[in-house]
């Protein structure tokens, strides 16, 4: 057991992996000498060697097609998209076959492939570099999004990930990768893609959020609490897609308010499928509109004005406030 | 250097053995015994048949639209005879014979064609991948297994097959550029048919020759008469050799024609002239490789009606076959399978809602 | 004014539009010699020749890159790409660039261009040549997602598309290609972009819908006033992005309820969006769960059974049913 | 053909003119006239001091990442010294020193380094585009650009910017491929710098050359010496007056060296020697070209540190000027302008949600 940051967390998933099963290689641009540029790959060139641990060449496309076809081949390819602003380059190739092999195929060919990015603002990066577009990833039939919202959840996400018999797009959040620590057991752990988690319980409100959010989400609850007595329920999704609606749909049945959050805009955003599901299945006992605090329906702005673009822990306050002083 | 030619040490070469007159090299000529030249014969000659069936059917309505192969059976021929069945093989979507050489059935062929997702149940079996639509996205596919391949240190190798078109997609570009850092054993066959639907090769890149692409890649390239049967398993014998050996990967251009429409939705009136499809009929593969195999006394005019009544009843078997098995295909909930190993509950909702649905729609018509 | 099918209709806007201005210029795979897969540019290259209708090399990205410098230009680009299916391929063109150049230049640099495909089922095709993701370009700040019912709409809105200053994505039903004339003026006529029609009045429910799914929704309303008696109100949203949520929010005011009709997966869907902005803006007049009638949460099957998939006006008909038995 | 070597029309040299040694090849010199050379020097030396100045002013926490040119001076001001007022330049991400050429000001630099859209609305001035982060994708618009002229029949010509990197991705293939396609007037600078972040040029590509790229297209290449201004200039008025009268487009290699980080987020002492980049010193463009200059009597000493100073004067005035404005800059309401060019409803009830957002916050701390 020792206390991890979220690139320690992911490297410590990989690596054991790695050790577990040979049929595990990782691969991307600049995730071999160099270690990846956020570092999650380091060391494992020296630990695997260049013939497991993949230097490619500057092609997004090939790197994602050339997974596939190590996936049919029966490996476990990692791939690395150095930013998932730059994921668009190989669009294609997940949804033309990544996503469809075992449909086309009646489940004779899969294709268990990982592909990682880092997502999200917060690091006063350059343009395309905090771009926060999973619901793209999220629409597609046949993908698995996956994003941790922590430490040991992304770890144990990440080798759940890497055993799924079915392609996994994984966003991990820029702004967590050094955030905070978290204790993170030597021993494997796993968590099951597709599963919420209830990562604060209450009553009177449900929060739905994942990744970077989660921890605005948790200090506005906290602040609630401590200023208006307000018993939050906070939903991590952890899994975007497929969605699990169980326990948010259940939790709003109880506190019959919802706030949704994320950090992708928010026309046709991820928060407006959590929303129609709430609708369908929660209708008779909400209270209040379900409100949803997002990034707005522009490109992320370069640094100087990010912070304003991103939802805080007080636009999220303001937000659940609102909510519960709507009358039913 | 002050200002010099650039020497570049890829070589790109050109190749023909036999050609359409007729005349032979005897010392470029591959040695193939008797049983694998009719081997050779017997399925460029399905080829040509099947796709004649296929086309009567589609004009029936019996079946949907298809991509015939006329005129390309030799460079389909040539590339997968010399693959061992361990090797894989990696189509773009006008392979039919070629996948039948690879085992596939006539009848999966069909199903396809006929908008059922079992016909492609068998893809993916022996060491074949499905057809893959996306015009030249399947060849990165293949620098993956290739790579796999070197990993697990087996002998075996990767083809894949596609279009002049397809290499203009930026997916050409970064396989043939993974699978040369890579030294992949992959043999990149590009059927040059001349035309990309209504595009003629002459639009769709400067270049004189698609061959030269690989000087690109520091890859040796090599321009062959694809209606040849004898210089493309000559030339494909030399890459899939060179690639077991690892030296990697090699591109052979198949000069070709196709001789037919793009697909059955295709009217090529539109856009090239008959004289053009007439110069080309000079050069078919069929005929070159029957007048070559009658010259070497393996060919009479009763082997070859023996030949075609065999292929004419095979072909009907398997339309036979399809037919009936298609019978009991198409409920609709199938569909529900295989977008997930397992279904996540939102799908088996939906699910229940066909169900429900398609019995409303059964009591109320 | 003649009848036209909606081939004939767009090949109308596209003949007027280059007429009138020299910088409108049509590009793709097959438009030029052969007309188009589907004969939408039919007998352009005859009247303006291979230098302003241009037939390019398989490749989306440089179809969709080119178009971009031509519109920075000041070239007005109307690129096809051959099926939606395949405009994956240029994803990463149109969100990088033609997306942000506006944006990243503080409108110094604009990129007015139009990229159509054919999109949706029907018309018993091959794999990928079905696809309904308009969903994907709907959630993409900067562009513009236009979806026509019909030959007379598909017109003026294409008139519109090739004049905006913003790039368009626009989408045509292979299914109403040559499904039925209208009488199409041949007089100029435009439409706006971003705003929707009421094309049915009604009071009881409301049915959202747009392209090809508008046919079988009037057939469920008709079904549904001739069986029930109920008066459905129709919206066609004509554009998907930026939506124009006005009209729906209005007419659900006063009819309470509300089906959503797509052939896309339903699943962050474009339904979604419109189910967020009811609950947003409806909220105390909704009397009754948002219903969404959609294609299912995986790819369109292969033509043997794609009927089953497609929302059919029985499948509407009977949701509608369902919306207006639920007690408030 | 039997078997036989394909014969390439398409021709790829190499060219050096002022070799590391000093050494020069008169005969191949271009004429450049006094003032331009000591203009082309004080590019160079402005390049390189913008880069020092900007590497102190990151490390101080004033602005954020950005991508140094130290070592490529040669390479980007030789090709952008031969293009007209008129003609379209199209930058990769790391081509300072071309955009000041032609006409950035040094502070937009400095605002965008800071992280405000602000510093982008120069570019798109003066027939350049701004800065594109997506490696390869904007070789394209140049393209689009080189394609639009032609059509206009303008005698313009477009020059576009990227690394050998680039060179990977399917978009270059696809913008060379439609460039050759159409005889578009673009040229094509490939700054093969050696590496691509921690990717030596060895592991991007196996071919001997980027220049024998353009084989694939049907276009002319050539491997310039990317140190040697001289080479450079002329490497670039034969390929713009090429693309000028009409021949088409050209790719030249300009071989060249990173000598500093990637970005100011990089660490290169993990991935590459300090020998090489010593060696790569020795072959520095700028101290090449100052000898040069001295040789002609064109510098000496005095003249040296008379530019020197000028250009530490106007670096710091444009600091002191991007500073000044930046104090009035960066209201995040701003971020509701340039999505489109009318705002949709949605957003304007956004806008007046981040209004009353920050309303509340200015309340509440
Ligand atoms: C990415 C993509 N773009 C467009 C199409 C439509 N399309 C199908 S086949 C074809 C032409 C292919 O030409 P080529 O590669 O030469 O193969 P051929 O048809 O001649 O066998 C086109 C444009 C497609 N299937 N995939
Ligand atoms: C499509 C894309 N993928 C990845 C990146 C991240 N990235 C930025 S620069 C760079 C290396 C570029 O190398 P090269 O083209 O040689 O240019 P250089 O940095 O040497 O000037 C990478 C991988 C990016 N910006 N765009
Ligand atoms: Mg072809
Ligand atoms: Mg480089």
């Amino acid at each position: 057991m020792a206390k991890l940051n979220m690139v320690q967390a992911l490297n410590l998933a990989l690596r054991q992996e790695m050790e577990k099963d040979d049929s595990v290689i990782v691969l991307g641009e600049d995730v071999g000498v160099d270690g990846g540029v956020f570092r999650v790959t380091d060391g494992l060139i020296d630990r695997f060697g260049e013939g497991r641990v993949v230097d490619t060449p500057l092609a997004e496309s090939g790197i994602a097609g050339m997974s596939i076809g190590m996936a049919i081949y029966g490996l476990r390819p990692v791939a690395e998209i150095q930013f998932s602003g730059f994921a668009y380059h190989c669009f294609h190739q997940i949804e033309s076959h990544a996503a469809r092999l075992r449909l086309r195929t009646q489940g004779a060919v899969t294709v268990p492939m990982v592909l990682r990015a880092p997502y999200g603002g917060g690091v006063r990066a350059l343009e395309h570099h905090s771009e926060s577009r999973e619901a793209y990833w999220a629409h597609m039939p046949g993908v698995k999004m996956v994003i941790p919202s922590g430490p040991r959840n992304a770890r144990a996400l990440m080798v759940s990930a890497i055993r799924d018999p079915d392609p996994v797009i994984f966003y991990e959040a820029k702004a967590l990768y050094r955030a905070f620590r978290e204790e993170v057991p030597d021993e494997e752990e796993t968590l099951p893609i597709g599963e919420s988690q209830i990562v604060r319980e209450g009553t009177d409100l449900t929060m739905i959020a994942y990744g970077a959010m989660i921890r605005p989400v948790l200090e506005a609850a906290d602040e609630l609490e401590k200023k208006k007595g307000v018993q939050t329920e906070v939903i991590d999704l952890l899994t975007v897609s497929p969605l699990d609606d169980r326990l948010f749909t259940e939790s709003v049945k109880k506190t019959g308010r919802a706030v949704i959050v994320h950090e992708a805009p928010r026309s046709f955003g991820p928060g407006a499928e959590i929303v129609s599901r709430l609708v369908e299945k929660s209708f008779y006992h909400l209270e209040a509109p379900i409100a949803r605090v997002t990034g707005f329906d522009m490109v992320i702005p370069l640094f100087a004005r990010e912070k304003a673009y991103i939802p805080s822990a007080g636009r999220i306050f303001r937000a659940a406030v609102q909510a519960l002083e709507t009358e039913p | 250097m002050p200002r010099e030619i650039f020497e570049i040490p890829d070589r790109v070469e050109t190749l023909s053995i036999l050609s359409a007159d007729g005349s032979l090299d005897e010392e470029l000529a591959p040695a193939i015994d008797d049983d694998l030249l009719i081997k050779l014969y017997r399925f460029m000659l399905l080829g040509r048949r099947f796709d004649e069936r296929l086309l009567n059917l589609q004009r029936q309505g019996r079946i949907g639209t298809f991509p015939p192969v006329s005129g390309q059976e030799a460079s389909q021929v040539g590339p997968v005879s010399v693959l061992e069945e361990e090797d894989w093989m990696v189509p773009s979507f006008r392979e039919a014979v070629a996948e039948m050489w690879r085992g596939r059935s006539m009848e999966s062929i069909i199903i396809s064609a006929s908008g059922f997702s079992e016909g492609a149940s068998e893809a993916g079996e022996g060491n074949n991948l499905p057809v893959s639509v996306p015009v030249g996205s399947q060849m990165l596919h293949a620098v993956g297994i290739g790579w796999g391949m070197k990993y697990r240190e087996r002998k075996n190798v990767v083809m894949t097959f596609f279009g002049d078109g397809a290499t203009s997609e930026g997916d050409f570009h970064e396989a043939m550029n993974f699978a040369a850092v890579y030294r992949a054993p992959v043999v990149f066959i590009c059927q040059n048919n001349q035309w990309a639907i209504s595009i003629p090769r002459s639009k769709q890149t400067r270049s004189k020759s698609i061959a030269q692409k690989a000087v690109a890649y520091g890859m040796p390239g090599i321009q062959v008469d694809g209606n040849d049967i004898l210089a493309m398993v000559a030339a494909s014998r030399e890459a899939v050799d060179r690639a077991r050996n690892g030296e990697g990967p090699t591109l052979i251009e198949a000069v070709t024609y196709r001789m037919s429409v793009h697909t059955t939705a295709d009217d090529p009136k539109r856009y090239r002239k008959d004289d053009e499809v007439e110069s080309w009929r000079a050069k078919d593969p069929l005929t070159r490789f029957a007048g070559y195999l009658s010259e070497k006394g393996l060919l009479d005019e009763e082997k070859i009606q023996a030949v075609e009544s065999e292929i004419k009843e095979s072909i009907q078997a398997a339309v036979d076959r399809a037919e009936e098995k298609m019978k009991s295909m198409g409920d609709p909930m199938d569909m529900f399978e295989h977008t997930y190993e397992k279904r996540p509950a939102y799908l088996e909702e939906q699910r229940e809602l066909l169900a429900r649905e398609l019995k409303e729609e059964g009591n109320h018509g």
